[in-house]
């Protein structure tokens, strides 16, 4: 196990370089700047700036300074956001979006594995088909378009919930159920496969010639076994859902670090956009981890390698 | 014990007794009426209603996208004056007056923006656009997709460490940055090549931004398709019938080509579908950064998301979009369900 | 107090503060007066700071922390008197030295200020050193280059309002970041900043004026970004103030009486790349600009009751005369009218074959870029089928913002779509941009001519003979038809009826520290 | 005789598939006494295990009943509710099946998964539950059990496996244990410990076993009774000294001729059964085995042939029985002629 | 170094197939940078003559597929060589010898792509070898195949799950036998098959074998079947041959303790003899091939094992002519 997490680390340090260097290059070769504005600055005050953030050296001297503070740690200080630190702006977006990232899962997978389980008992029969229906149909919809639908409905019309900011509990529901929609639909679909192939194996024999309820052996002996591509599919979705969804935070202003990196990118604020994607990078890395780990779990015969 | 009834309560006679000869045997010995693989597959796919349903409801976009824009009486980016942000089968003044001057008019069935130009056949329109870059943009992954992470998980070791740190960094790096640079980088070359080079003139029939989304999806996209190809290729590669190709002296293409991809096909179709939607959304993000269909050609995804703007005012402009990518999409995973339930012979029912 | 209903019970022995939510933009990038150059963050920054100077509700400078001022005979020299006794949001006694520490710091290229520009008028401006000085605590004098008429009014803006040296001097990228080094001089004072969440301002117990300011104890900027949830929030009362529509639903809120408008000093143009061929020709530029009906597109674009642009100044600027409008005295280059539409296109036709281009032919696809959004795109496609109609054919190439600002002010374009608003109320914000080789001089244009107007404008000290040269200017503009100007801005927000007092600037400033809101 | 433990009559049973009707056992009748060890053997797809699973009232789906009865120990098994069957499943009849590797749930302890079964069917207290499982797994010798419980299927070898599976059937000390090609998927050494320990624990705890299988060397070594089963049905049934000297049907008498015996000292050459099996979807209206049998007659291919009542133990059903009393019958008929017969 | 190249056995003059000291070993990653090696095949030499069968008999894992597929070098060996008809192949390019040296495989469900006409199954070695020159010659040969092995010209256009397995393996036969082959190794190529099927597959690898001098490994683990179907047998245990005689000779004169456990575990289809059969039953499981016991590999599991057995490997020694095996306690 800490020969397997030690050899993940090694990798995942190699990863993490690749991805620093490329986005790095990429960065810099993708036209415009940090200073541009509808009005431009003057040039003197362009040419301060850039000798003020070290953007007028060479971009190879330019790498190996980033390269170096990063090594400490340092993801530099935000060009847009004036004297933000990109360490803080990180620490203080990420939890809120992780926070929602963490319900809106907890939601997809509350809701979608029993919705795939009971699609996959009742195969073929009418609900079988309206539990697919229903969850193509989440996989269909756009999520900008869900998420406003929700807004204005519940929002506006109803009145019943509010419909920014995450200042009480109640200001969670319409975020996370938008956040929740789309991996909801496909977790009941990945779930409702797998407990079709789960639901054909010998163990399920056994199970019913020991004289287990049919309940009990579905609860017991199917489930376990049928979560395991869930469990899989959820590593690069954590990953993907708790660094935030541009358009739900932007929609509902919820301040995440989603909204963050979309703008750190048309901003041109090269340290936030490197701090973002190695922070992505990293939280990816780590949740293919934790996932390959919790597939141990579940699964005592993988082998972490 | 039971007694033994008379054998003979039936009538028998001697010639019932004498040996059958072999065309006698044989005739009993009917094997089934041959069916093909594919035949097997779509005589299945044809008892699935859901899908057969999902098919024709296919076809009828594909009419509407394809070919009733040819004889509609507007075009998609024909503005008539006058006739701004009409609501469902309203007339303009001006078309009113022309109604009454004894003349027709061709009502504008879901309204018209507010430039003026008929909703109805730009959504027609859009559908094309989104159904051409739904379906190319997926068989684009599909084959990217399942060519790479088929090569990877074939030869395995070193190989296939390379390739799957590349698909990491691929998904990792983000992807709008690559976009952007693709969105400036692209377009002239492209123009270039369609203007000066011959051969490359169908490039502007197709349309610079139509070409660079695909461009985009083939250097960003196929990352997941190529793993989950991969995982399915792990399995497969072991088993018998590949390492008969190999002693047979198949080369490794051969075997990817023939027996690895051939056999994953119920993971591809089901991939594939689910990819389209989410091909038909990138489009419309991907047009916002300059790398789309260029205005005034609709897109349905472009469609939508222009008309949030106007969600209490003009709701149908909205609901008509959304509606056409959701039917669109649903009737493509429901078939692909059923094109992989009919095609996929290992899947069992045992549920008691 | 106006707002004590509160206290009328007499029940309740502390009152619940009185709060006002509003949306006027979106999390800002940084809230330093002196680095500021957006519009929607000089509302806040006018909240909480203050300068020699402040806008009354005509749009007037008056009196702020100066409480006098002299000018000397040829105009350059400057003495303001500062209030006694002004402090410091914190306590801290506020002086002269502030102002000179300020505005020093504004001009110097390690603070890298956007607006270094607007202290191009005083002296010292290139050396890096201004000549502004506090000869005691409470007198501040300033030598000008030339005369500027409206130099009160520039110091009314944000980014001559004083900072605070020792503090920013201690964090000079973060100050700005914490109550508790954000110190201002204005009616209120940061409590609370949410990164994209909201800011909360509270009142200054130590402002000078404090007992004047009726507004709410505390005064919350939403800090949103989504037009439709903007508006959700103004239709749920969540917010009494919003600072935007979506477009789509203007039609709807007109005739509201939550709907407002204002002029705005700002023009939405277009930029020809005069040096691409068929744009080089004035003639193909002119007939493009004639060949746009201005009133469609504020009609069923725009909206909001934006007037059609037929020069490229915009109304709301003064003329020599200050009852009369500089765009009044000017006239229109041309009538951007719906009924001269027909007549401009005859005239572009023309003008088109005149040129050698009969019915456009001959002219080459030309490329029209904007930026992503969906009013821009609008404008566009209206512009593709308008200049279909002589014969040209456009195409139209959404660009991601930060590229289409490179391409743009790198001229790698034809034509592109552009905007322009005023930082001061002066003409010249307008006209110095054209300039040869001038940041923003999109067009790429270059006139000696021009170049020479601008440059006598500026060293001019005569009001009349300043108007007099930028009407010049503005016409050597039109006889070469540099820019294509579709309509003059307005400032439309949702403002809730319960909403009393409250003001707004014409350079789009909203105030907020005087009004009630009633039940 | 001793008691009937196990009388099914008659059963049919057929899987409704989407391509047709699966005729899967097509009047099979067989019954056991207490302490019989009865191997069933026959080729795949015959129905062995089809019937079996219908023993323990655990038809998969699309399967159903259609006629017959299945009488175990008073219980009319085809009559009883899912709950009241639950109550003998496990307890009163269990079963082991072929693929020990599968046949256990990979994500539970082997100590879970015998625990199971008996928290089900006993009233035994967490602490007994515990001892029993021990106690079960040495009796199915396994060393260490207590280590054992606490691993995973898959950290055991196959054979190790196999016995969990008997062990957890053996839990509840049952009346009858079905075996489903219990040695299939081991090996020849491994597969002689597992027979060896079948027929101890049998004698152990006097229980009867339905033993199924391919290998007639099994068969011929433990059990005392064979029924030979064709193409959902059963051709032949006797003891197994019957059975193996004395076989009555075409196809027992071909199978018995196309196995190879290790002890013969000459290279003979093998006798195979000619032909394919029958496929169930279009069942040959006569004797199913007609078409592969060297003495098929013209009324195999019409009719299915009744049981002949060999012995008191041994019958089989095949028109060669038939024949011959039939010729009889003629004999006596006709009173001479006795030489035409073949 | 030495021992590599160490000779086990005689090897008479022209054999068809000669594999010296054969190791296969796959790597299993262990701990961090670790490597730990399956010795699925260690140090196994043996040779078959032309026309010959030679039977493998041994446990599941033991490593009688991987031999076989290392001979056909579907893996690449460890160690060792593979002569084949007097070439030297263990590093030559197999291309002209994938036509020589077919295989067929245990699963006739798994060695059939489900997704391939029986057409293009037995066609796929034409049309690699490229062995038609046209479509009708590509046709008429897969006829040819199907005939050879009783299948009739109408299977062609057949999917394999449309088949029973005693044909499906028939077809798996005829895949190999499309490139006329001189050498098949069998890997358990009946195990799969019913009783009443088993004994068709091999009379007609007995016939085949006599109409066209095929040279046959015959690789299964059941004996009865190799012993009457081999000329010689070799026993393998853990990865190594422990024994390797005449077929009749190894069944009725073994003298590896393992051999004989092996016979005497095969169940006698004979109620009388079956009865009566003494069973030699092993404790235990054939241990793990990772952690192999040092010594004699058999030693965990052998009722004779003393010290010397765990100190010391024997080596494969000739106990009478062409008799070899390797104990150290041969009487
Ligand atoms: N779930 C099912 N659906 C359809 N047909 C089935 C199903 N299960 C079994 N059958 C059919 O029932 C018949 C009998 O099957 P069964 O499994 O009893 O054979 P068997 O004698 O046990 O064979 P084997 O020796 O291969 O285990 C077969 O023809 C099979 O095709
Ligand atoms: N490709 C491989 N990678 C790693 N280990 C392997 C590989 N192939 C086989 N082995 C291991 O090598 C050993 C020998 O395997 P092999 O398949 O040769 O045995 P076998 O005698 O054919 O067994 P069986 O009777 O089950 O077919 C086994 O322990 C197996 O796990
Ligand atoms: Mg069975
Ligand atoms: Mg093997």
């Amino acid at each position: 196990m800490s020969a397997y997490i030690i050899k993940r680390i090694v990798s995942a340090v190699v990863t993490l370089f690749l991805v620093a260097t490329l986005t790095f290059f990429l960065m810099y070769l993708v036209p415009g700047g940090p200073f541009l504005s509808e009005k431009a600055p003057s040039p003197q005050t362009l040419k301060a700036l850039e000798e003020k953030y070290g953007l007028d050296q060479p971009i190879g001297v330019q790498y190996v300074n980033y390269m170096k503070r990063l090594l400490h740690g340092d993801l530099g200080t935000s060009l847009k956001m004036r004297g933000q630190e990109v360490n803080d702006i990180i620490k203080t977006r990420f939890p809120v979006s992780a926070r929602l990232g963490l319900m809106a899962v907890a939601l997809a997978i509350l809701v979608g594995i029993p919705m795939g389980a009971v699609a996959a008992l009742n195969r073929g029969k009418w609900f079988d088909r309206l539990i697919m229906f229903v969850s193509t149909l989440g996989i269909a919809v756009p999520g900008f378009v869900v998420a406003t639908v929700l807004m204005y409905l519940f929002g506006v019309e109803l009145h019943v919930l509010p419909t920014f900011g995450l200042t009480s509990p109640l200001h969670y529901i319409l975020p996370v159920v938008s956040l929740a929609f789309y991996p909801t639909a496909y977790i009941s679909r990945l779930m409702r496969s797998s407990m079709l192939d789960v639901l054909g194996q010998d163990y399920m024999r056994t199970a019913r010639a020991k004289g287990l309820s049919r309940f009990k052996s579905l609860f017991k002996h199917a489930l376990r076994n049928a979560v395991l591509p869930v469990v899989t599919y959820l590593g690069p979705m954590l990953a993907g859902i708790l660094t935030g969804s541009f358009v739900v935070e932007k929609i509902f202003t919820i301040p995440g670090l989603g909204s963050q990196f979309v703008g750190s990118i048309t901003d041109r604020d090269y340290p936030l956009i490197m701090g973002t994607t190695i922070f992505f990078a990293f939280l990816l890395i780590t949740l293919n981890v934790i996932v390959d780990i919790a597939y141990k779990i579940i699964d005592p015969r993988i082998k972490l390698k | 014990m039971e007694k033994m009834k008379n054998p003979f309560s039936f009538q028998l006679d001697v010639s019932d007794f004498l040996p059958a000869d072999d065309a006698e045997k044989q005739s009993l010995v009917v094997m089934r009426e041959s069916v093909s693989f594919w035949k097997d597959g779509f005589r299945r796919l044809r008892k699935n209603k859901l899908a057969m349903v999902s098919l024709v409801v296919i076809i009828l976009i594909m009419i509407f996208a394809f070919i009733v824009p040819y004889f509609y009486p507007y075009s998609y980016e024909q503005q008539i004056r006058g006739s701004e942000n009409l609501g469902i089968m309203e007339y303009s003044d001006a078309e009113m007056e022309r109604i009454e001057a004894g003349e027709k008019v061709f009502p504008h069935i879901l309204g018209t923006d507010s430039l003026g130009r008929d909703l109805m056949i730009r959504i027609m329109v859009g559908s094309r656009i989104s159904l051409l870059v739904g379906i190319v943009a997926s068989a684009i992954i599909l084959v990217i997709g399942s060519v790479y992470g088929a090569i990877a998980g074939y030869f395995g070791g070193k190989i296939d460490m390379i390739m799957m740190r590349t698909v990491d960094i691929i998904y990792t790096v983000p992807d709008i940055l690559v976009i952007i640079l693709l969105s400036v980088t692209l377009k002239y070359p492209l123009k270039e090549l369609s203007d000066n080079v011959k051969g490359f003139g169908w490039i502007n029939t197709v349309g610079i931004g139509l070409i660079s989304i695909f461009v985009v999806f083939s250097l960003l996209y196929w990352v997941g398709m190529a793993r989950i190809v991969r995982s399915q290729v792990l399995m497969l590669k072991e088993q018998e019938f590949v390492v008969a190709a190999k002693a047979l002296g198949a080369s490794g293409s051969r075997i990817i080509r023939k027996h690895l991809l051939t056999n994953s096909i119920g993971t591809l179709i089901v991939t594939t579908t689910l990819q389209i939607p989410s091909s038909i959304f990138t489009e419309s993000f991907l047009s916002f950064l300059g790398l789309g269909v260029f205005a005034p050609m609709p897109s349905l995804g472009s469609l939508a998301s222009q008309a949030i703007g106007g969600i209490t005012s003009y709701p149908h402009r909205l609901l008509a979009p959304a509606i056409m990518i959701s039917l669109i999409i649903l009737s493509f995973n429901l078939l692909g369900d059923g094109l992989r339930d009919a095609f996929d012979p290992k899947l069992k029912n045992q549920e008691g | 107090r106006t707002d004590n209903r509160q206290g009328q019970g007499g029940a309740t022995p502390t009152p619940k503060p009185v709060e006002l939510a509003v949306h006027v933009g979106s999390e800002p990038d940084t809230i330093d007066p002196t680095l500021n150059s957006a519009s929607d963050v000089a509302t806040m920054l006018i909240h909480m700071f203050e300068g020699l100077t402040t806008l009354d509700k005509n749009g007037t400078p008056v009196y702020a922390q100066a409480e006098s001022h002299t000018v000397s005979d040829d105009g350059l020299t400057y003495t303001f008197k500062l209030r006694e006794g002004l402090k410091w949001s914190d306590g801290k006694p506020l002086t002269a030295h502030d102002f000179v520490y300020s505005w020093n710091r504004a001009i110097s290229p390690e603070t890298g200020a956007d607006y270094a520009y607007m202290f191009e008028c005083i002296e010292g401006y290139n050396e890096g050193k201004l000549n502004v000085t506090a000869p005691d605590d409470r007198t501040l004098v300033v030598k000008l280059v030339a005369v500027t008429p409206y130099f009160l009014e520039l110091c009314a803006f944000p980014a001559f309002f004083p900072v605070r040296q020792d503090i920013v001097e201690a964090n000079p990228d973060t100050w700005t970041l914490k109550p508790e080094t954000y110190i201002g001089n204005g009616p209120y004072m940061l409590e609370e900043w949410v990164h994209d969440s909201y800011i909360l301002l509270k009142k200054n117990p130590n402002y000078w004026n404090a007992s004047s300011i009726t507004g709410p104890d505390k005064i919350r900027f939403m800090l949103m970004s989504d037009d439709n949830a903007i508006m959700a929030a103004f239709k749920n009362g969540e917010i009494l103030f919003a600072d935007s529509i979506p477009t789509d639903e203007i039609d709807a809120w007109k005739g509201r009486p939550e709907f407002n408008l204002q002029a705005q000093l700002g023009t939405y143009y277009i930029s020809f790349n005069v040096t691409k061929p068929p744009l080089n020709n004035p003639m193909v530029r002119k007939a493009l600009v004639l060949a746009v009906d201005r009133e469609y597109i504020v009609k069923n674009i725009g909206k909001a009751g934006q007037q059609p642009a037929g020069a490229f100044v915009p109304t709301g600027l003064f003329d020599v005369d200050p009852t009369k409008e500089f765009r009044e005295v000017g006239g229109n280059y041309y009538d951007p009218s719906g009924e001269a539409y027909e007549a401009n296109l005859r005239e572009a036709k023309k003008l088109l074959a005149d040129a050698g281009y009969p019915n456009g032919e001959g002219i080459p696809t030309i490329e029209y870029i904007y930026n992503e959004g969906t009013g821009h795109q609008l404008i566009a496609e209206a512009l593709q089928s308008m200049w279909k109609e002589i014969g040209i054919n456009v195409t139209l190439t959404s660009q991601e913002w930060n590229t289409f600002l490179n391409t743009r002010k790198n001229g790698e374009y034809y034509m592109a779509r552009n905007g322009w608003t005023a930082d001061y109320n002066d003409p010249i914000c307008f006209l110095d941009m054209w300039i040869t080789g001038g940041g923003n001089n999109d067009a790429q244009w270059s006139n000696a001519e021009y170049d020479e107007l601008i440059r006598r404008i500026k060293s001019s000290s005569d009001r009349k003979e300043r108007i007099e040269l930028m009407h010049k200017a503005e016409d050597i503009l039109f006889d070469e038809w540099v820019v294509c100007p579709i309509y003059y801005y307005v400032d439309i927000y949702l403002k809730s009826e319960k909403l009393d007092g409250f003001y707004s600037s014409p350079l789009g400033y909203k105030y907020f520290m005087y009004t009630t809101i009633k039940e | 005789m001793s008691k009937t433990l196990l009388d099914i009559k008659n059963l049919r049973l057929s899987f409704f598939t989407p391509a047709g009707e699966v005729k899967a056992l097509n009047d099979v009748s067989i019954s056991m006494q207490e302490g019989d060890v009865l191997g069933i053997v026959g080729e795949s797809g015959s129905g062995k295990s089809v019937t079996a699973s219908a023993i323990m009232g655990i038809t998969a789906y699309p399967g159903k009943i259609i006629g017959g009865t299945i009488d175990f120990n008073g219980h009319r098994i085809n009559e009883m509710s899912e709950k009241e069957l639950r109550k003998i499943r496990g307890k009163e009849v269990s079963m082991i099946f072929q693929d020990p590797m599968t046949s256990l749930n990979p994500v539970y302890t082997i100590g879970n998964q015998i625990r199971e079964v008996l928290r089900l069917h006993t009233d035994l207290s967490r602490k007994e539950i515990y001892e029993r499982s021990v106690e079960l797994l040495k009796l199915v010798g396994i060393n260490e059990p207590e280590k054992r419980l606490k691993q995973y299927p898959h950290e055991l070898s196959g054979g190790m496996r196999q016995r969990v599976m008997i062990a957890m059937a053996l839990a509840c000390e049952p009346k009858l244990l079905i075996a489903d090609e219990p040695t299939t998927a081991l090996d020849v050494t491994i597969q002689a410990q597992i027979i060896d320990l079948m027929t101890e624990l049998k004698n152990k705890i006097n229980m009867s076993i339905i033993m199924i299988t391919h290998d007639l060397g099994i068969v011929a070594s433990m059990c005392n009774r064979i029924a030979v089963m064709y193409a959902g049905k059963v051709v032949e049934e006797g003891t197994t000294d019957e059975i193996f000297y004395n076989p009555k049907h075409e196809y027992t008498k071909g199978l018995l001729r196309s196995i190879p015996k290790i002890d013969s000292e000459k290279h003979e050459k093998l006798i195979p059964i000619d032909g394919t099996p029958v496929d169930m979807l279009n069942p040959p209206a006569g004797c199913p085995f007609a078409p592969r049998c060297e003495k098929c007659m013209r009324i195999c291919l019409k009719r299915m042939p009744e049981f002949t009542q060999i012995t008191q133990t041994h019958k089989s059903a095949c028109w060669m029985l038939q024949k011959e009393s039939f010729e009889r019958e003629r004999r006596r008929e006709n009173g001479q002629d006795n030489r035409k017969a073949n | 170094m030495d021992r590599t190249t160490e000779k086990q056995i005689r090897i008479p003059a022209h054999p068809l197939v000669e594999v010296r000291n054969l190791k296969q070993y796959f790597p299993v990653k262990n701990g961090l940078f670790g490597k730990k090696y399956i010795k699925a095949v260690d140090d196994v030499s043996f040779y078959i003559n032309k026309g010959e069968t030679l039977g493998l008999v041994g446990e599941s894992g033991c490593g009688k597929t991987t031999t076989g597929r290392t001979l056909l070098r579907l893996y690449e060996p460890t160690g060792g060589r593979i002569i084949y008809d007097g070439v030297d192949i263990t590093k030559a390019d197999m291309k002209p010898y994938r036509r020589k040296m077919q295989i067929v495989f245990q699963d006739p469900y798994a060695s059939l792509d489900p997704r391939m006409t029986v057409g293009d199954i037995i066609g796929e070695p034409i049309d690699i070898n490229k062995l038609a020159g046209s479509k009708k010659e590509r046709n008429d040969m897969i006829m040819e195949m199907l005939n050879k092995v009783g299948l009739s010209s109408e299977h062609a256009s057949r999917y394999p799950h449309e088949f029973s397995g005693g044909q499906r393996q028939r077809i798996g036969i005829a895949r190999a036998l499309a490139v006329n082959p001189e050498f098949i190794v069998c890997d358990e190529p009946i195990s799969a098959l019913d009783v009443s099927i088993q004994a068709q597959i091999v009379n007609m690898f007995e016939e085949l074998q006599e109409k066209m001098g095929l040279t046959y490994l015959f690789i299964a683990h059941d004996i009865s079947i190799v012993k009457h179907i081999s000329n010689r047998i070799g026993v393998m245990y853990l990865g190594k041959l422990v024994e390797l005689a005449e077929s009749h000779e190894l069944v009725f004169h073994n003298v590896h303790p393992y051999t004989k456990t092996l016979i005497s575990a095969v169940p006698i289809p004979d109620p009388v003899s079956g009865r009566n059969k003494k069973r030699i039953i092993l404790d235990g499981d054939v241990p793990s091939p990772l952690n192999p016991p040092g010594g004699c590999p058999f030693r965990t599991r052998c009722p004779y094992a003393d010290e010397r057995c765990s100190a010391e490997e024997p080596k494969l020694t000739e106990i009478s002519k062409g008799h070899y095996a390797a104990c150290h306690y041969i009487k």
